[in-house]
């Protein structure tokens, strides 16, 4: 259901790790789990892969927020890339804080490659979220309405 | 020189073409820069579909394709040969996924079209900054590795070594043979599980191709498909197997008694032991936590009565380095802890007992001497039969266990025979699934049986009536009847669901491979290939990847045996090209990369002051790529021009 | 060092009419061993079973009104009931996951100038007393070992179902713990979990009856001498209906039933009066005359 | 078990003479009045309404549970009733205008 304040619809860059997040996701859809589509996936092999600066260009492009998803901790297909991505993570959020823009745009999440139902879950409630904070705007591009 | 991109919208029948306006995304494409033509087709994985890219490449020279349809990781290949043979780099192609993650998603056509035209947008905007790459072959090893050694594994490894390839089967208990070598009968033939199973068990001990190392287990996994390096720690069993001639005299002369765990701890065992008589390796191996000479210092009476001088105090626990082109998983499963639902007594009443401990009371070489016996030594004359104890719980493991109303049944077939009491079995729904089970389940009632319909809700030695007093009482709503039963028995068997092993997240973690949400191990896909996982090279079979019952199980191990063989017949593999480089000019020797990554793919050059990616050992996850400083690592196919184009077109 | 500890309290309807001396053993133990206990301002129902049992939504709204005044004071929430326990602890659980429900609730509160974000946690008594405070320091705190009296712990049927997190649900085992640590004996008991009865005094007695019997010829049969309550409704059922039972069976019952926090009230040094237990229906100063002493 | 019970009530299917409807609706009525359960209040009006004959043989109970002090007659109302009810009011508002339309999830009970 639409929070009826806001009709503003977020636009959400995701990059899913080859192995559980975007498999995750492609298990939602085969279950056909219906979720907003504001999250527009980009396939990396690893979460450890997102380098901030893309998240940060991501943001400076026009995206209203950025959502990382990676396999849980201890699941890395590569042993241990998203225990990098969590550290990378940490700078990222104080990078944010001095760049005045809400932490809550930018999250990291683990999807396991079975976990269709808690990757649409994620995306519903990221979603939600940034109706609720409105549009990011960081490049001065878009026109505010309302 | 500007890029030729032909872009290709699928319908996939009406799986994309219901919530996506195809033509309109078609419509929107060749609007976008650079691309020379875009069309849509009913079915663009189908020969004809193909055909019309390797056309468009040929007749108008496209030097870029994009194809929207369904997930890459479901026809990627399929395309990427398609445009190889129509004379375009592989790599010069790029997929847009808009049936998983976009018209299954949404019933609203107006935002599933929306989405499909950001994600071809991206696409597009992508494939432009595409490279050719060349993939690499690498010879593949011939050898196998097979974990586990159970049923699963056994006829796997039979499979292979009868081919006439190596194979190494790693088991941890002293012995093969699993789950299986501790029943008594098999449903629904009722054919003896020692007497079908251990035949298999000797040839796997004397294949001159099976390398059997018991009583070890995998601590390590490296490597890529074709070649891989697996680490095998060898417990010590404090004998020397070579030396040993399997005599016995050992375990009979040790003075320590213990439970035995093939017994379920109802039977003992020695110190040194053999789990059961016809164990493959015919070896016995010391317990050193019970072993008198382990704990006290004293005794050593085996070694004095050892004819061979096999006995060996000093051995210790060794590591083997084995090279293998594909490995098998086939750990197979745990048995629920039937204590942890506490309203059935489990440990707290007598005769309260599990159904793997039935079967070694049923057993003919068990405790008992294939008595069924009560705490008291007397013969039950009521037995009931708890069906889904741990499984279809959200309690504890919602799904179903699925061999457990066949082997209750068998349960109620055998307690039937040998005591002669009357058998209830408390059931939420039968499961009589396979070949010959429903006639099983047939036979079974006209031996009157009685089966209840309703789950039991406790066990409980607290009696209403004189006729309950010193019996167990089950308790459970009669579904069928629509009343609460109270049916006082002499024995409670709890039929205990399968469980994914203790180890699992270690051997996941181990071999780089995941898991399904109830913990077993996650296949390729579920229907077309249940066997595989999404490591290439890496198989899984029987009950580690969900329950299984027998003829599955060995369905699966012979499945998986094919898929290896296939695997290691080809000779050579190709390797996806998608490994990190270094721009050496922009690199400044800060070594950060060298310790991120996993692989130890990354050396330092001293003359040239810069670090170099070795492409062999390269897996390709980019770890390195996003932390370099100096942003001097690439990753192919995974540029930071690549992955920006498409940030850019996605926020436009 | 002393523990201490503060929680906002949530006596429970029951506590202000037949189990008052629940609430006042109850403050008197916390007190004791530094749970600061301060009275949820104006609470009202939880909108526990025979509410939430027509009035769904509403009974929700209820135990949200408690939820959102006790988050104002950014304390968690200490319950005895373990009805209010189950009650409010659902309505929390539910919620969490349902996001229409939560916006339901979240407008219908807004109407009075609260609001409800989801951070108080409901707690029983007896679980933050095991758990918080723990046997170091209850054994501490003990003067007046109860020294082998069998109790029967009686925690009736939700305690822990179907929340109870913190313990067994269907064989909890923390009352017997603290029962220990106070000296006593807690007997065994398998009917620990089962139904008192109690809400079908009104509408079924004699099924009633059957139950509140079972338990006593349980209790009795393994050597209780009195029975550990935590639920205000078990106790007023099983301390009222002992003489029914035994006009309907024929039996001789005479079971007296402390709540639990009158045996650690007891265990602590506190007299009979202080603890509330000169109110009780079953005299329980024979059993106690005979086990602890200078009662 | 409650959604039985719920639907029970929905549909009016109620037994002629059960005690546990009046009990239900009389526990309800009382929360709403008063915002606590007053329970000897309650159990009194439920037996009044169904069983009048039951009071007297409940004297003798009423009687030792009154001697001990524990038989308050009077409700307790809370201060915040008004508030209680206007948060009830504006659920019911919400429920009729749609706007949170459809049953709540997740109760399977």
């Amino acid at each position: 259901m639409i929070d009826l304040k806001s009709d503003f619809e977020p636009k959400i860059v995701g990059f899913l790790c080859r192995w559980c997040a975007y498999t995750g996701a492609d298990l939602a859809g085969t279950s056909r789990i219906k979720y907003p589509p504001n999250v527009t996936p980009i396939r990396v092999m690893c979460s450890g892969r997102v380098d901030p600066v893309l998240v940060m260009k991501a943001l400076a492009s026009g995206a209203d927020g950025v959502l990382i998803a990676g396999c849980h901790p201890g699941d890395c297909h590569y042993t241990n890339g998203n225990v990098k991505t969590i550290r990378r993570f940490r700078v990222l959020q104080k990078m944010l804080d001095q760049f005045g823009i809400e932490r809550d745009r930018v999250r990291l999440e683990w999807v396991s490659a079975s976990e269709g139902e808690k990757y649409a879950r994620v995306v519903e409630s990221m979603t939600e979220n940034l109706r609720t904070l409105g549009p990011l705007n960081w490049n001065g591009k878009k026109e505010v309405s309302s | 020189m500007a890029e030729k991109i032909g872009v290709y919208v699928c319908h996939c029948g009406t799986n994309i073409a219901q919530t996506v306006d195809c033509k309109s995304v078609v419509d929107y494409a060749s609007g976008l820069p650079n691309v020379t033509v875009a069309r849509e087709y009913q079915y663009m994985c189908s020969d004809p579909g193909q055909e019309l890219i390797k056309k468009d490449i040929k007749e108008l020279g496209l030097t870029r394709v994009v194809v929207a349809s369904c997930s890459p990781l479901m026809h990627e290949p399929t395309f990427r040969r398609a445009v190889e043979e129509a004379g375009l780099n592989q790599f010069l192609f790029q997929m847009a996924n808009i049936r998983e993650q976009c018209s299954w998603i949404t019933e609203n056509k107006e935002m599933a079209t929306e989405r499909a035209k950001s994600i071809v947008g991206a696409a597009v905007k992508r494939v432009e900054f595409q490279e050719p790459l060349d993939v690499k072959k690498v010879p593949v090893n011939p050898n196998v590795l097979i974990v586990g050694g159970g049923i699963t594994g056994i006829e796997a490894a039979l499979q292979i070594a009868d081919s006439g390839k190596k194979v190494y089967l790693v088991e941890k208990e002293p012995t093969i043979g699993g789950y299986m070598a501790q029943f008594d009968k098999t449903f629904p033939t009722l054919d003896c599980a020692a007497c079908i199973l251990t035949p298999k068990m000797v040839s796997v001990g004397q294949h001159p191709n099976i390398e059997l190392l018991s009583y070890s287990d995998v601590t390590g996994f490296s490597g890529y498909v074709g070649n891989f390096t697996a680490r095998i720690r060898r417990r010590a069993k404090y004998v020397e197997e070579e030396k040993c001639s399997g005599c016995g005299l050992c375990t009979e002369k040790c003075p320590v008694s213990v439970p035995s765990e093939f017994d379920c701890g109802l039977g003992k065992r020695k110190a040194i032991y053999r789990p059961f008589p016809q164990a493959v390796p015919n070896v016995p191996v010391i317990d050193r936590d019970r072993c008198l000479y382990f704990t006290k210092g004293v005794c050593k009476v085996c070694q004095k009565f050892c004819p061979r001088g096999a006995i060996n105090f000093e051995q210790k626990e060794t590591y083997a380095d084995l090279q293998v082109g594909a490995a098998i998983l086939a750990t197979g499963f745990d048995l629920f802890d039937a204590s942890k639902v506490k309203q059935y007594g489990y440990g707290r009443l007598p005769n309260v007992i599990t159904s793997l401990e039935f079967e070694r009371f049923s057993h003919a070489s068990g405790p008992t001497g294939g008595k069924i016996l009560l705490k008291n030594g007397q013969m039950p004359s009521n037995i009931a039969i708890l069906h889904c104890i741990g499984s279809r719980d959200t309690n504890f493991n919602e799904y179903c266990s699925r061999v457990c109303c066949m082997y209750s049944m068998k349960i109620a077939h055998l307690a039937h025979e040998k005591t002669g009491a009357r058998v209830y079995e408390f059931y939420i729904d039968l499961r009589a699934f396979g070949k010959g089970y429903e006639e099983f389940y047939k036979r079974i009632l006209e031996e009157e049986t009685i089966f209840i319909r309703g789950k039991a809700a406790e066990v409980t030695d607290v009696a209403q009536t004189s006729a309950e007093r010193g019996k167990l009482i089950v308790v459970a709503e009669d579904t069928l009847l629509g009343i609460v039963r109270r049916i006082p028995v002499d024995m409670v068997v709890l039929s205990v669901g399968l469980e994914p092993r203790k180890d699992t997240t270690e051997i996941a973690r181990i071999f780089s491979i995941s898991r399904s949400q109830d913990g077993f191990f996650l296949e390729r896909h579920p229907k077309l290939a249940p066997v595989s996982t999404a490591s290439d090279g890496i198989f899984i079979a029987g009950a580690c990847q969900g329950p299984k019952d027998i003829p599955d199980s060995v369905a699966q191990g012979a499945a998986a045996a094919a898929n290896a063989l296939s695997l290691i017949d080809r000779k050579e593999v190709t390797l996806e090209p998608t490994v990190a480089f270094i721009d050496e000019k922009s690199c400044s020797g800060c070594k950060i990369c060298i310790g991120l990554c996993p692989y130890n793919a990354i050396s330092f050059d001293e003359s040239k002051e810069v670090s170099v990616v070795n492409d062999a050992l390269c897996k390709g996850c980019g770890t390195c790529v996003a932390a370099c400083p100096s942003g001097a690592i690439g990753q192919r196919n995974f540029t930071d021009d690549q992955l920006l184009a498409e940030v850019e077109a996605i926020c436009a | 060092m002393e523990t201490h500890m503060e929680f906002s309290y949530y006596p429970g309807c029951s506590l202000e009419g037949m189990n008052k001396a629940y609430d006042k053993s109850a403050r008197l133990v916390s007190k004791t061993l530094g749970i600061d206990l301060t009275e949820l301002n104006d609470w009202n129902c939880c909108g526990a079973s025979a509410y939430m049992s027509i009035q769904e939504l509403r009974a929700h709204l209820l135990s949200a009104r408690n939820l959102a005044i006790a988050e104002r004071e950014k304390k968690d929430l200490v319950v005895v009931c373990p009805a209010c326990l189950t009650t409010l602890t659902k309505s929390n659980h539910y919620m969490g996951e349902d996001l229409k429900l939560r916006r339901t609730i979240a407008s219908a509160l807004k109407a009075a100038n609260l609001q409800y974000l989801g951070t108080v946690k409901v707690r029983h008594l007896l679980e933050v007393v095991v758990n918080e405070i723990g046997e170091q320091e209850i054994k501490t705190k003990v003067t007046r070992p109860l020294t082998s009296l069998k109790v029967a712990p009686y925690y009736g049927c939700q305690f822990t179902r179907p929340f109870g997190e913190f313990d067994d649900k269907e064989f909890p085992v923390m009352l017997d713990t603290l029962l220990k640590w106070l000296g006593a004996e807690p007997v065994n008991f398998p009917l620990k979990a089962k139904c008192c009865g109690g809400m079908l005094m009104t509408t079924n007695e004699p099924v009633g009856l059957g139950l509140v019997r079972s338990l006593l010829d349980c209790a009795t049969q393994n050597g209780a001498e009195c029975i550990a309550t935590i639920c205000p409704l078990c106790h007023i059922t099983l301390e009222a209906y002992q003489g029914n039972v035994n006009k309907k069976f024929a039996t001789s019952f005479e079971v007296p039933t402390l709540y639990f926090t009158q045996l650690m009230g007891l265990a602590f040094g506190f007299s009979r009066k202080e603890l509330g237990i000169n109110e009780e229906l079953i005299s329980s100063k024979a059993v106690l005359a005979r086990r602890v002493e200078a009662v | 078990m409650y959604e039985l019970k719920r639907l029970g009530v929905e549909f009016g299917l109620v037994q002629e003479g059960a005690v546990a409807p009046v009990l239900s609706k009389t526990f309800v009525d009382m929360v709403d009045k008063y915002g606590r359960v007053p329970e000897i209040p309650l159990m009194m009006t439920v037996l009044l309404k169904t069983n009048p004959l039951r009071i007297l043989k409940m004297i003798p109970h009423g009687l030792k549970l009154f001697l001990r002090g524990r038989m308050p007659f009077l409700p307790h109302r809370i201060s915040g009733i008004s508030e209680l009810q206007k948060c009830s009011g504006a659920m019911t508002d919400a429920l009729v205008s749609g706007v949170h339309a459809g049953p709540v999830t997740g109760e399977e009970t």
